[in-house]
């Protein structure tokens, strides 16, 4: 029967049951394949339930450092779950590999003779040498990655140089987890023939790049951003954003001898509340933000028109999953965009930022603070639960230690006694932005009164109709102004020849170069351009004017950048190609092409109900 | 539109301790309709600032959305403002509280923006015990949108179209007991001398304190057979007994007989006397206050005064234990870890 | 001095202070130029408070029957409110008449000589007459009636037969009140030239029209519709929709014997629980809806979501304010429509309807109920303050008493037990409407779970990729299929040669019917359509395809509707020329003249800050 | 994912007074965690309605999102149900109620999904006194987001993190006593032998009917420190007395002591016993309930058992003098006013 060769580039799928332990041990696995110098991307699928139902945790190999999911089946499966075995089997590709756990027998109907079967009494074996039934359930996860070790050939030392650092300061667990990387080890070698045809090879392909996901960024951002209040309400994919805020500000922001807080977390009652808080406290003059996901944005439209009318920084974090209503919780999609765009009743606009990989997150998050007092507005950034609740290799975070928080238009005492008379919506430089003053700052000047009401250049109420459209256009000159603030967008390579170019964001990013570097290999060249923030700066528009036709990626199904472009740039719907996938799953590279191609030679295009 | 402004400014008002006459602490004009409860409880507001000698600026107002929402506009303005949106006030407090702990803040709502659409936010935080002054001017109705009953709205009460109300009332003083507010208190616009002292006691208390007051729509909610009428309030009082507040820097003077006062000291020293009266419970006795509170109801009677105080109240900020400087003051020197801190952070992540 | 001459063709406008009882006096006014068959259009320009602010009240005379908003000063301005008397005076027309209360003297600075100023005493002619200080009051008003009466040749028997309809059943009220007419009416004989230049004439120009509020037909249109629940929260200008409601059901919908109610009214907490009522009570097969304006929609976009995504009916009025945020309250605008177009995170599309009458809010709502339960989803009506809180002429309501309410695909008992397998989002018919069941309706078929989130077509959870895709793919299915049952669009006079066509909607019809016929009078003869509802038909797309360029004609800041067609119909911006007004005040035929005349002879173009 | 069925069923159950066996009742299988306290409140609630004769396709299941949220599905597999929106329940159900006053309505929430986001709802469906069922699942804390406290946590009560509680607990119960429920009960997943007549009496009760059943989150809020564990609950419970429901068709059989039971007759003639116990107190008595609830948080004790009931109480349909058929059974005959009446209305506005 065939038999799969590979080095450094095939998938491992882990089948588990959710709630049984099992990620400790998967991403041992992973971890060391990274420190293996391999490009290694890991992903967790998993069922919106706690405890018993099926979780998958998918895991790329590939030197040549694509990231993207890579989709397809799976090269080696290694399945643990009962529940879903069926399923599972039907997954390997055709001369791969299925590690089963054969202390139960494998159903005789699931057989396929088109696929290497390996047996591994795991739950014996663990069984035979533990006698607690936790450590039992644990082990047996660590012994299967022992095999893994013996099958792929994963370089021993890397994996106990793990386990060690794992349990610094628990040193009396290192050696019975050893033991169990041993047992699996020392099974495989007696039982197959070590190693399969699929294996991993030192290489120095990973640099200085470091595994984390997006969230722990994101939290980290916000502790470097100078954020002090975080106020929140629980909802996945965006929980651990707060939990990592929380984690790092206790380690990094607490007074050592006094034991008190340089910051304040709070969890609202909802999400309306968590983004009243942060308008509060930015209205007040602190850093504050919230972290939440599409239900919980619908919920924030109204804060949120309150504060672009007002002018109040906020920085919203907002983990997309797919809609829409509770959808699939704990599925990815890039969805929220039109919401999050024009978010409230009204004319109203909000600058949004799109990470792509977890150190944007970082940097971005800590931006976004910036850009929240600079341009007196909410900042509502854009991730999604890939690239927040997966692990990604990533640059190395940075800060630059001469960076100072870029406060914006803020008034202190001093300045208000040099003003004739403040006027809090007064454009004194043209560029709609106005000067804003924190309460308390000054015994007799420089208050006024915040309204969600219009209001005159003084913040007086009024009901005037041109006092009211001066003010909205002065918001429109602002939103112009914002262009310049926001990160702009990332070009790559560009031939002066090419007819088509290519637009995506976020986490399509690196299924986008895959696909990009393949066309080329097959001599179809085209540029492309990566969004980073809206409103879109002139790069973008002479970018779509460049090309007589552009792709534009995206993971919903109403292709929403798509319509925020040709909205607020002007740009006609018929030069730009919808390159959609909106199932759940990252967008892959195969998925791109196909799209692609159908429309660069029409003859071959078969039609497709959906992603491989 | 009251053209007159508030009723207690005459010429008389001398500086206070700090040199701030009444004035200062006045707003712009009040664009209420003449004679409304909650003019008078602007102007209470303004009283008890300057005879605390409160800096004008270290206050910050914050309300919903309502005509009783309006009213910060009309008192210190000096201070900074927020008319934030409708209901949602306890939350835009609560931000505003945590980004600077030094600052005195004074929330303003009306029945319906707290009991109605305000009741999830209004209950939370109660329950943080946000250090804060939350004011409800309660006149049963939605004054700014023509007059339809609210959530504190009494069963039977007619209203200006003549329907009678069928729900139960939501009685917040009741509420904010069970909550676990560490002041609460019930009064009344047209009372000023008893609003004015209980203000100031609410002011210096270092925790939630809330005032439920009664405050007459004369436009929507005025009318024979309303029960949040001047009359028909004026009619069913019960006071828990006069109320008397002594900031810590005057010595007391007056004296009273023994027994028939009862004082509790606050944080800053400064001193809350009740006077004894028939209907009076110790007003640190939670169960005791509940208990009053029901029985008043049941007998149609709207009581008065300090329903309940814990001088020992903890708030937000000790729950948090945050640093004492307010955390809007902080610099990157205390907020960013730096380059170093990050580095390690990287390297465990390899 | 100049002195206007006019005929049954001038703007009249009441100054007065909000809360003296003017505006019944006002409306008396106007009810009687159209019983003497003048077409009028009068328009409430209030503060978002309950008394003592200035209020307005512009009646526009126009015999030709355009009743848009004309705009400019006022021919006639009846001034009884000293707060704004120095603006009044400046916005009548030169050789207008200023009519004031001379009971105090007027500050000479305010004199205008190119006017002519006429004092009554009202207070002192009331003062004189009445006792009671309310009367007094009240009769005030009355009196300035009876001298326009005398000043503008009303028929004196028409007003005295309006006050005989008004009192009926309070008689002894009739006699005072025209004591009071008569008072004014002599006085104005006495001491004017009577009467002006500025006169009414009967015409025949108001058939059968009748002269109501957009507000109340839409209440009128629930009772026809079949409404049972009503939940709403108070919110101005959306209040009296539920207060019509409320009446009419009173009304007509109670049973003589027992006094019980076919309908139930509830007054939400909030505009949350607003929606999950209206959603409650459709999911449980009563037609049910709510009313609200910008903030109440803000608040109900996570359940517009649910409403969607689970497919349950639900009718939303929404009267537009001018936003952003609180905005002007009681300034109209069109600014919610991409809210309510996308509302809610997640891939969502809402089915909008724009009436642009009293008699299309009656049809609209009434039909809104059939396109919920023939949809099963949320219908979201846009109207406006303007339409909504004015008088306006309007083609009598009428209903076919064959018709019958639409359920759409609702089982009975029969039909479930004809039936194998009975499966809630099975797309049986193809056009991507599947069957529903109400609960209770069998003992034991038919049973189904509703969420919000993802399940298979026998609605059971799953979190499958294909199932979801495919599920989405189908209510695009259904979104097509809506375009089939929404109404269609209204075209105007078609001409061949026309490379110019204009599109509008709602409330910016008068005001460009008018502006069309002064650009065909000039000899510019330009096509229109007036769009009725969101999805847009063929109908719109082939006129769009038919012009070179088309203006679009919008109340709000972002052309809001241009950027729906540009995304939903795949339209060129360059081909869409926004034509717009935004100040809260309704649109006019002149702010539309100039921006089309700009575009069409950019030569002349001044530029303009803003309205006349 | 519990792979045993309900643990009240046994073949044995035979079919009851309509001929439904307890199968009838069930739902598809859980999918939480094994040993979670919601799947025992499932299993009290499908022997409630088997042991009640109801018709199952009359029954509407109600919730919000979460663990809890998610059990309808685990039980009534014949009648319809809607899982709507984190903490929107209550509105969901009162637009329902209102389109048909006929069917049961069973609302099922979390303490997160009430007495968090949904708070404002809650204590409105309660002033409404909506004639439902409104069970809380309450584990004191988020168990489908892993765990965080909710607002029932107790001060002092460890989460599975470490991290102490700080906030006062939200007292759902005394708050539905505050609010003017008409059946309060507080029970315990682990006792079904109070629960199922409890939820019996709750079914039964003509207005808004409130049970508070403490549910351990096995996976993250059993452990020690926390005040909803299995353990802790055991070892404070305490009980208003055993509760017994005896349907009206039913003629009393077990006899009691004299004066050691009390007896409450329903609407519909059924009856509730109490037997009485050391903590008793008259059950139609509001604030001797909202008394016996306050002692026993003081003293730390979780009282359990009907805790008030009133026999006479009205619901929404009364308030709104609605018609007896449901208001979704009305069709253009009853709706419909006709063209004539528009054309009268059409005459009054020229
Ligand atoms: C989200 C939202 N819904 C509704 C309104 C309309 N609204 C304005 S004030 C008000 C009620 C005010 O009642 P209350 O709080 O009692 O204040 P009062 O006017 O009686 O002093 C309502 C419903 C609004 N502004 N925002
Ligand atoms: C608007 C919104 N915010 C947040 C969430 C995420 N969420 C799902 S369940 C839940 C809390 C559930 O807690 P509880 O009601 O106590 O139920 P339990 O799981 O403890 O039974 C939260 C916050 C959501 N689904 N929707
Ligand atoms: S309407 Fe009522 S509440 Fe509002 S200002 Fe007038 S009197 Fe006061
Ligand atoms: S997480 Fe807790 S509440 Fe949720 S199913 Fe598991 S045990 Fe039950
Ligand atoms: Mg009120
Ligand atoms: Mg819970």
């Amino acid at each position: 029967m065939k038999k799969l060769e590979a080095v450094n580039d095939f998938v491992v799928k882990f089948a588990n049951v959710n709630g049984t332990g099992s990620s400790s041990a998967n991403a041992l696995f992973v971890k060391a394949v990274f420190r293996m110098g391999i490009p290694v991307s890991p992903r967790n699928i998993f069922p919106s339930n706690i405890q018993g139902l099926p979780t998958w945790y998918e895991v790329r190999i590939c030197e040549k450092g694509y990231l993207g999911r890579r989709g397809g089946g799976s090269e080696i499966m290694v399945s643990m779950n009962p529940q879903s075995i069926a399923k599972d089997i039907l997954d390997v590709t055709p001369g791969g590999y299925f590690i089963y756990d054969s202390t139960k027998p494998l159903d005789k109907k699931l057989l396929r003779s088109d696929i290497h079967i390996l047996p591994i009494p795991l739950m014996e074996i663990s069984m035979r040498e533990y006698t607690d039934p936790r450590q039992r359930q644990l082990f047996k996860n660590i012994i299967y990655v022992g095999a893994l070790a013996a099958l792929v050939d994963i370089e021993f030392e890397v994996l106990t140089g793990l386990i060690g650092d794992q349990f610094k300061g628990k040193e009396k667990l290192i050696a019975p987890n050893v033991h169990a990387l041993e047992l699996g080890y020392q099974y495989a070698k007696d039982h197959f023939q070590c190693p399969l045809g699929l294996r991993l090879k030192r290489c120095d392909k990973v640099g200085n790049r470091i595994l984390v996901d997006g969230n722990t960024a994101c939290g980290l951002g916000a502790v470097y951003g100078g954020a002090t209040v975080a106020a929140w309400y629980p909802i996945t994919p965006s929980t651990s954003v707060v939990d990592a805020f929380d984690k790092y500000a206790n380690r990094l922001r607490v007074d050592a001898g006094t034991g008190e807080k340089n910051f304040a977390i709070m969890q609202a009652e909802d999400e309306l509340a968590a983004m009243g808080m942060v308008i509060g406290a930015n209205w007040n003059g602190a850093r504050s933000f919230t972290a939440t996901s599409g239900p919980g944005v619908s919920l924030m439209s109204e804060f949120l028109g309150l504060a672009y009318f007002a002018e109040i920084p906020a920085v919203l974090i907002d983990v997309q999953r797919a809609g829409p209503s509770t959808g699939m919780p704990t599925r990815t999609q890039q969805s929220d965009i039109l919401l999050s765009a024009y978010a409230s009743h009204g004319d109203t606009k909000h600058v949004l930022l799109f990470p792509a990989t977890p150190k944007e997150c970082f940097d971005m998050t800590a931006d976004a603070f910036d850009l929240a007092e600079q341009l007196q507005t909410p900042i509502i950034m854009l991730t999604d639960l890939e690239l927040g609740m997966n692990d990604h290799m990533s640059p190395p975070l940075s800060w630059d230690d001469k960076r100072s928080y870029k406060r914006g238009k803020t008034l202190s005492a001093e300045q208000l006694d040099k003003i004739e008379k403040f006027g809090r919506y007064l454009d004194v430089d043209g560029d709609g932005i106005c000067y804003r003053t924190i309460p308390g700052t000054h015994p007799s000047k420089g208050s006024f009164f915040t309204r969600g009401t219009s209001r005159d250049t003084y913040a007086v109420y009024t009901e005037d109709g041109d006092k009211y459209v001066e003010n909205m256009e002065r918001l429109v000159r602002k939103f112009e102004t914002a262009k310049q603030y926001v990160p702009a967008p990332e070009l790559y390579a560009q031939h002066d020849e090419a007819k088509y170019g290519v637009i995506f964001f976020g986490t399509s990013t690196e299924a986008a170069r895959e696909a990009l570097d393949i066309l080329a290999e097959e001599g179809i060249r085209l540029n492309a351009l990566r969004i980073r923030a809206f409103p879109f700066n002139k790069t973008v528009d002479d970018f779509i004017a460049r090309h007589e036709k552009v792709f534009v990626i995206e993971q919903n199904r109403d292709a929403q950048l798509r319509t925020l472009l040709m909205a607020e740039n002007d740009v006609s719907p018929l030069q730009m190609i919808p390159v959609l996938n909106f199932d759940g799953m990252p967008i892959t590279a195969q998925q791109i092409l196909r799209k692609i191609r159908g429309h660069l030679h029409p003859a071959t295009v078969t039609p497709i109900r959906k992603s491989v | 539109m009251t053209y007159v402004r508030s009723r207690f400014e005459h010429p008389s008002a001398k500086p206070n301790r700090l040199g701030y006459s009444l004035r200062d602490y006045e707003g712009s004009l009040s664009t209420l309709c003449a004679g409304c409860g909650h003019d008078s409880i602007s102007a209470a507001i303004v009283r008890a600032c300057y005879e605390l000698s409160i800096e004008p600026h270290r206050v910050a107002k914050l309300s919903g959305i309502g005509c009783s929402s309006k009213t910060p506009t009309y008192f210190l303005g000096q201070s900074h403002g927020f008319n934030s949106v409708h209901g949602r006030m306890p939350s835009v407090a609560t931000g505003a509280n945590l980004a600077n702990r030094d600052l005195l803040y004074i929330g303003v709502s009306g029945d319906g923006d707290t009991a109605s659409i305000g009741m999830g936010q209004f209950a939370h935080v109660v329950r943080r015990s946000l250090n804060m002054l939350y004011i409800v001017e309660n006149n049963g109705c939605y004054g700014l949108t023509k007059g339809q009953d609210s959530a504190t709205a009494d069963v039977g009460s007619i209203s200006k179209k003549g329907s009678e109300n069928q729900y139960q009332p939501m009685d917040l003083v009741s509420l904010a007991l069970q909550l676990g507010a560490t002041f609460v208190a019930r009064s009344f616009s047209g009372d000023k001398e008893q609003l004015v002292p209980l203000l100031k006691a609410a002011m210096s208390h270092d925790g939630f304190a809330f005032i439920d007051v009664i405050s007459p729509c004369v436009t929507f909610n005025n009318h024979k057979g309303s029960t949040k009428s001047y009359d028909y309030v004026r009619e069913h009082l019960e006071a828990t007994g006069a109320v008397d507040f002594v900031p810590m820097r005057e010595e007391i003077v007056t004296s009273y007989l023994e027994g028939t006062t009862q004082e509790v000291t606050l944080h800053d020293g400064s001193v809350v006397r009740l006077q004894k009266a028939g209907s009076n419970h110790d007003p640190r006795d939670r169960s005791a206050a509940l208990a009053a509170q029901r029985a008043a109801l049941k007998d149609g009677d709207i009581l008065t005064g300090l329903l309940y105080i814990d001088p020992e109240a903890e708030e937000t900020h000790q729950f948090l234990n945050t640093t004492a400087k307010p955390l809007n003051s902080l610099t990157e020197k205390e907020l960013c870890p730096g380059s170093a801190a990050l580095d390690r952070i990287n390297a465990s992540l390899r």
